[in-house]
């Protein structure tokens, strides 16, 4: 007597044979597929930050993308590797999906070499984005620092898209030397067509800077700031976002209005590895962007 | 619930069956320690007899079988500038003989991340549903501690669980499939008699807990003791090897790589399990290490078992088997670092 | 093409390509008169016998093993029996089995590798096994087949393909699994096809016609093919025990080596696959002395090139021996894989047919079970003076031919070659 | 060839044999059915253990062994100038490996030991490290076959190799064996860098600590812990010895 247990097979469910929704987390989904993507321009920013504008290649997949600024995707090059990337673009454009690397290892330094033309395959959106439609009718104060600027920069073109739902739009935005500053041949376009206004500043000036001297936190002279009415986005390196949200917390900005975006090492963005876990905080999942309060409250959070 | 009873005689003549069409794991001893004692394992079964069923503890977990230590997630074809994609979810069915109570709720702590949260994870779903679960009471260790964590008893995650009662097996139904095995195999009714049975031989496995991990607090201590010299105590000793992860049932961090063949024509994105004991757990580029000392890594695989998973699921993530403290040889178990943090918090 | 005979040859060939360790070639001919003819080992010393002093038996294996990365099965062999034999421990036959299982892996895949590796390129007329690739894929094909099987094997019985770590004092760590020897067998039922394939590629070669009588030193068998102690046979009648083994090789220095030389009825001796093939041929498994005869070979030969003949028939020796042993072990009820042992003062001696011929190990092990003397002797020692004498018998009659400096420089290093002389080894 | 649209160079590739077993070497040569492959990813352009060409100018160099003598050193010291990229390839070109034993007496006692009175000329044992800086470190006693195709690929493609920085339990337990030392055999294996699958526990033997240590690993722990199992001070030194892979630790004397 014997007893043959039938063979479940997963592979025949209907949503294994759909392209994959990463919006849609309800349902088992064939979370490892990837879109593939084309870049159609690779722009060396400075020598160790690129920027790619690359475009998922089918239609229907590349409607079916949609994202908000502060989230993330994950960049694959099939055999080198898999890693986390913001969004650095406008997300109202279904067109193309605007990354800026920088290199530091091997999938970044591999993707670096890629040219025009060449693929990646992506996935997500993933993670928590900046609260936009909660500010409305609000200041926003973007601060930023190095690197920073890349999550960021989809909140700018956020604000420009809906400039008439906010008040007062200020960048702050530092770097190490002048040269470090991404995306200055958009400055003007952001402060005269974006009506956005625009502080920079560097550590290390060389003899072409005119502007300011000094930490990003030295910009906070120079403007006005509504603590009851003012929403800040800050992303840098957590010792510069750990000094600017102290700095407006004294000026009583409220913790809960304060939102960053935190780092950790990510193999999945899907809240399974647990490589950015902490205790039951998944960067991935609740974040990449918290307020500030769940990040004071988050252990070893920076 | 259903229960019914099986004669060790149909038992045997159930697995027999279910070895004739399916793969069936369970229980063998594969080697003896320098005491002489018996070391079990999850294998698969060729014959019944290789089955312990009065086997202690395996040494690791039956874990892998649903969350396999290396799993490969997709592959590619390559070609110059293109690449195909290839995911598959193919487990055939098998059957799992003599997994304890606590390594059944196991996969029910796991079940709450691999299924029922955001993105569910396909490759272990597959598995999961592709195995039939056949569970089996036992008298506590001396070192088991899983009444503590209330992973003693299970009323869900099997298709039948089996409690020796002398001459049968009392056997409790979780499924369909359970069922049917059962019915096939000459289950029959529960009598009086077999209920009192049942009864004085869960009450004699009451009765041998012996050792029991204080964790009331445990969740607050977590927080109130973050910087306690405690973890410095244990972190010292540790060698994060990460040698109680890979045996624990629960543990299921991992990391992901991917790797090309020679011919550069293939890849493959694999996925291997991890130990947040590990030195390069949350090393990012640049080599800063969000958690460079072994004691600070000691602390939040603790820090995530018994604080984290606690607020996101209302329990912790340990069942108490201790698989870890014995696989430890630094003597590293949460039972003497939990008394260790009570203490502590005491003085 | 026949040359001026009095035109001088100078040959220099310094560290001589595929073969294992350094070694250097001079020869120097003036007026038809050989002047210089010598076979230098250069290799650097790396004191092994000083190494033992101190260990304790159970790393001595593992050390011995490190004297050379083809024939680790051997020296660890060597060793562990040398061990044994002081100590007086049987082992039990299951790990008989397993360790000349793991013998005949390495012997398999230390042939292989010469064959196809270092000698076929000289036949072919390349430089090494890389164009062969795409000239020859036939050819590579086989010798990946066979030296898959020999890895397997070697992974399955010594635990990885050098350096093996499952030889115990006593036995070995474990009983290989059922479901493991299966499979074992059927990739060797895959493989030995292959085996006649390479019959067929070498049986047509032509070695060159070079014969010098010499005798020829290995394991005597009763009937059997021995590669795990027993007598020491020579051909010119001399038989002794194992532990006779310094009366056997009577080692001594030359001044352009550091590697010692051996001696014993005559100024040299030849040891390897055609010193166990002109001793034992009697004892060789029936498949291979088909293939012997099939290939011409009665069972004595002088030509030294036909030392790589003489591996070939032994492919199919240990082969098919190989078979039956797994076979055998398969349906061994035996799982008994150690001997306990007690330690004591002692010394012992073990003689091993390594691939490339009878290699000795012997140690003086102390009360506390450490070693106090070790001393190896290894069959490419043994073979340098035949080496030497060799080549000047090869030189000067190629000489006398009349033949070019460019054949006789290749057929100096394919003569060196044939011995498959594992140098750094021979060093040690 | 190129890779997703990246053109990767074809490095020339040479491999040189000083002081040791060669077993290194033979491991490059093995897995035969991989070899046509990495032949059409690099150049072999020197390999004397399996080939008589010689066409010099490499890029990568392979060098196997320790280094012993003062020609060894010149010899070494050319391979550095002309490589862009020098591997230390297996225990005794990254560690000194079992050569190291020897250093345990006096050069002439061991010439004295083995050649009597006979002149041979021998010097310190060296890790590559100790004479020319090595770009690479490919540890193991042989070096793992498929660590080693590894690695070419990860040079072909121009990224740093990262080898596992944890150690060997890890890959014990995923191959879920029982840990020998709860058989009562000593073992190196936590605190020894991963990479060989494990080879010696899953053979139930222990780790000698061929491949080097782990990162950061916890030394004085293990061998508290080996003290507690019983095992004596001479049996811990000869292990941790053995391959020269914890000399940077002096917690225990070196063994007589
Ligand atoms: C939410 C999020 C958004 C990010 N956005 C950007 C961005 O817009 N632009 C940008 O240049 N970089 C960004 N990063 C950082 C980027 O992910 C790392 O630089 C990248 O993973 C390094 O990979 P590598 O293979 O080149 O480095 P290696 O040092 O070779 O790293 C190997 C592996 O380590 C992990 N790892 C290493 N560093 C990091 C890291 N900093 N964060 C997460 N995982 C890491 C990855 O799994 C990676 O595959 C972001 C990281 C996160 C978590
Ligand atoms: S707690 Fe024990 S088992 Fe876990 S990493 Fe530390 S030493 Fe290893
Ligand atoms: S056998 Fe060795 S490597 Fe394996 S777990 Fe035990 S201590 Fe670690
Ligand atoms: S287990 Fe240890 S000794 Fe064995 S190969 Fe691995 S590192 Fe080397």
């Amino acid at each position: 007597m014997t007893l043959k247990i039938p063979r479940y097979d997963i592979n025949r469910e209907p949503f294994m044979t759909q392209t994959p929704d990463f919006n849609r987390k309800s349902q088992l989904l064939q979370t490892e597929r990837t879109y593939k993507a084309r870049i159609n321009a690779a722009i060396q920013l400075t020598p160790e930050e690129k920027l790619f504008q690359i475009q998922i290649l089918d239609p229907k997949e590349r409607a079916q993308f949609s994202c908000l600024p502060g989230q993330f995707v994950m960049v694959e090059l099939p055999g080198c590797g898999e890693i986390a990337i913001s969004i650095s673009g406008s997300c109202s454009n279904h067109e193309f999906i605007e990354i800026c690397i920088r290199k530091v290892g091997k999938v970044t330094g591999m993707i670096h070499r890629l040219e025009a033309g060449a693929m990646v395959g992506i996935r997500g959106p993933f993670g928590t984005h900046f609260p936009m439609r909660e500010m409305n009718g609000s200041n926003v104060l973007l601060i930023a620092g190095g690197l920073g600027i890349v999550p960021l920069r989809s909140s700018i073109y956020w604000v420009n898209e809906h400039r008439p739902d906010y008040k007062d739009v200020t960048i702050l935005y530092g770097a190490r030397t002048p040269k470090l500053l991404l995306f200055d041949y958009q400055y003007e376009e952001w402060r005269k067509v974006f009506n956005l206004t625009m502080h920079t500043i560097v550590e290390e000036p060389d003899e072409n800077w005119t502007g300011p001297v000094g930490l990003i936190t030295q910009l906070f002279d120079q403007v006005p700031i509504d603590p009851d009415d003012t929403f800040a986005i800050v992303c840098g390196p957590p010792v510069m976002f750990k000094f600017v949200c102290d700095h407006l917390s004294a000026l009583g900005l409220p913790m809960q209005r304060m939102f960053v975006s935190l780092e950790r090492r990510m193999h999945c963005g899907m809240g399974k590895c647990c490589r950015c876990n902490v205790g039951s905080t998944f960067t991935c999942l609740d974040g990449p962007v918290f307020d500030y309060w769940s990040v004071m409250n988050l252990q070893e959070a920076i | 619930m259903l229960y019914k009873t099986i004669t060790k005689e149909n038992f045997r003549r159930m697995i027999e069956g279910l070895m004739e069409d399916n793969d069936v794991f369970g229980p063998k001893w594969r080697d003896r320690d320098k005491n002489g004692d018996k070391v079990y394992r999850f294998l698969k079964l060729n014959d019944f007899d290789e089955l312990q069923m009065d086997y202690t503890r395996t040494y690791s977990s039956p874990k892998n079988f649903f969350i396999p230590f290396k799993e490969t997630l997709s592959t590619y074809d390559l070609a110059e500038t293109e690449w195909d994609q290839q995911i598959r979810y193919t487990v055939h069915p098998r059957v799992i003989v003599g997994m304890r109570a606590c390594d059944i709720n196991a996969l029910r702590k796991l079940d709450e991340v691999m299924v029922k949260s955001a993105f569910p994870n396909p490759y272990y779903f597959a598995r999961r549903r592709n195995t039939v679960i056949i569970g089996l009471d036992h008298e506590p260790l001396e070192d088991c501690f899983c009444r503590s964590v209330n992973a003693d008893v299970v009323f869900k995650g099997f298709d039948l669980f089996l409690t020796d009662i002398g001459a049968k097996y009392f056997v409790a139904i979780g499924s369909d499939t359970g069922y049917r095995i059962v019915d096939r195999f000459g289950g029959e009714e529960v009598s009086e008699a077999d209920q009192d049975a049942f009864k004085s031989m869960k009450k004699r496995i009451e009765s041998k807990f012996k050792t029991q991990v204080d964790v009331t607090i445990v969740p607050e201590l977590m927080d109130l003791e973050f910087e306690s010299e405690v973890w410095e105590r244990w972190g010292d000793k540790c060698m994060s090897c990460g040698s109680c992860a890979m045996v624990c049932p629960t543990c299921y961090c991992y990391g992901v790589e991917e790797d090309v063949d020679l011919s550069f024509t293939h890849a493959a994105k694999q996925r291997f399990l991890y130990s947040c004991n590990l030195i390069d757990f949350a090393m990012v580029a640049g080599d800063h290490n969000f958690r460079p000392e072994p004691h600070i890594r000691l602390k939040y695989r603790y820090y995530h078992q018994f604080r984290g998973f606690v607020e996101a699921f209302n329990q912790s993530l340990c069942v108490g088997c201790n698989r870890c403290g014995v696989a430890c040889l630094a003597g590293i178990s949460p039972k003497a670092v939990i008394d260790d943090l009570n203490e502590t918090e005491q003085r | 093409m026949k040359v001026a005979v009095n035109q001088p040859v100078q040959i220099e060939v310094e560290h001589i390509a595929r073969v294992e360790g350094h070694g250097n070639i001079k020869i120097r001919v003036e007026d038809g008169q050989l002047i210089e003819c010598s076979w230098e080992v250069v290799e650097t010393p790396r004191f092994f016998e000083k190494m033992f002093q101190g260990l304790s038996i159970e790393a001595a294996p593992l050390l011995a093993a490190r004297v050379c990365g083809i024939c680790s099965i051997s020296h660890a062999l060597a060793s562990v029996r040398a061990i044994e034999r002081g100590l007086g421990v049987e082992i039990p036959a299951m790990a008989k089995s397993v360790r000349l299982l793991a013998k005949h892996a390495e012997t398999l895949q230390s042939h292989a590798l010469h064959l196809f590796f270092l000698v076929a390129p000289d036949l072919l007329g390349v430089g090494s096994v890389i164009p062969l690739m795409k000239t020859h894929p036939e050819l590579i094909e086989i010798a990946t087949r066979i030296k898959r099987y020999a890895n397997e094997a070697s992974d399955l019985f010594a635990g990885r393909t050098s350096h093996p770590m499952v030889f115990k004092i006593g036995g070995t760590t474990q009983r290989p699994r059922k479901s493991q020897l299966l499979s074992l067998r059927e990739d060797l039922a895959e493989t030995a096809p292959y085996l006649w394939d390479a019959l067929e590629a070498f049986k047509d070669i032509n070695l060159p016609d070079f014969e010098r009588e010499t005798e020829y030193v290995s394991l005597g068998g009763n009937g059997d093919y021995p590669f795990i102690g027993g007598d020491l046979v020579s051909s010119d009648g001399v038989r002794k025990s194992e532990d006779e083994y310094r009366a056997m090789t009577n080692e001594y220095m030359v001044d352009h080596s550091t590697s010692k030389f051996a001696k014993l009825s005559r100024a040299s001796f030849a040891v390897g696959a055609l010193s166990r093939f002109n001793n034992n041929f009697e004892g060789l498994h029936p498949i291979a002395k088909e293939v012997a005869q099939e290939l011409g070979l009665q069972s004595r030969i002088d030509n030294p090139y036909f030392h790589n003949l003489a591996q070939l028939v032994e492919c199919f020796h240990v082969l098919y021996e190989s078979k039956e042993l797994i076979d055998e072990l398969i349906d061994s009820p035996d799982y008994e894989v150690a001997t306990a042992y007690e330690i004591r003062a002692c010394e012992g001696v073990s003689a091993i047919e390594a691939p490339r011929g009878i290699l000795y190990h012997y140690y003086q092990i102390n009360k506390q079970g450490l070693i106090e003397r070790a001393d190896c002797v290894i069959p490419t020692g043994q073979n340098h003076a035949n080496i030497q004498h060799d080549l000047e018998a090869l030189v000067t009659q190629m000489t006398a031919e009349g033949r070019e400096e460019s054949e006789i420089s290749l057929s100096a290093q394919m003569l060196v070659r044939a011995y498959d002389p594992c140098i750094s080894c021979s060093v040690h | 060839m190129k890779y997703l649209g990246i053109e990767l160079p074809k490095p020339k590739v040479a491999v040189f044999g000083f002081t040791g077993c060669e077993g290194c070497q033979l491991q490059l040569a093995n897995n035969e059915q991989n070899l046509k492959d990495l032949f059409e990813l690099v150049e072999v352009v020197d390999f004397r253990l399996i080939s008589s060409d010689k066409l010099g100018g490499y890029d990568i160099a392979f060098v196997e062994g320790s280094i012993t003598t003062d020609s060894d050193v010149e010899a070494l010291k050319a391979i550095r100038a002309q490589a862009k990229l020098l591997v230390a390839t297996g225990a005794c070109a990254c560690l000194g490996g079992v050569n190291n034993l020897r250093e345990r007496f006096p050069l002439p006692d061991a010439v004295a030991e083995v050649y009597g009175e006979h002149k041979i000329e021998s010097g310190q044992v060296r890790r590559v490290a100790d004479v020319v800086p090595a770009d690479i470190e490919l540890p193991g006693c042989p070096i793992s076959k498929l660590e080693f195709e590894w690695l070419v690929r990860q040079l072909v493609m121009g990224v740093e190799p990262q080898f596992p920085r944890y150690p060997v339990c890890v890959e014990c337990k995923q191959r879920i064996n029982t840990c020998v030392m709860d058989m009562g055999i000593l073992c190196l294996g936590p605190i020894t860098r991963a990479g060989c699958n494990a080879v010696c526990p899953r053979n139930r033997a222990g780790c000698w600590g061929c491949r080097g240590p782990s990162e950061e690993a916890n030394y004085e722990s293990l061998v508290e812990i080996l003290r507690e199992h019983g095992f004596s001070e001479a049996h811990i030194a000869e292990r941790v010895s053995f391959f020269n892979a914890f000399s940077g630790n002096q917690v225990l004397p070196v063994l007589e």
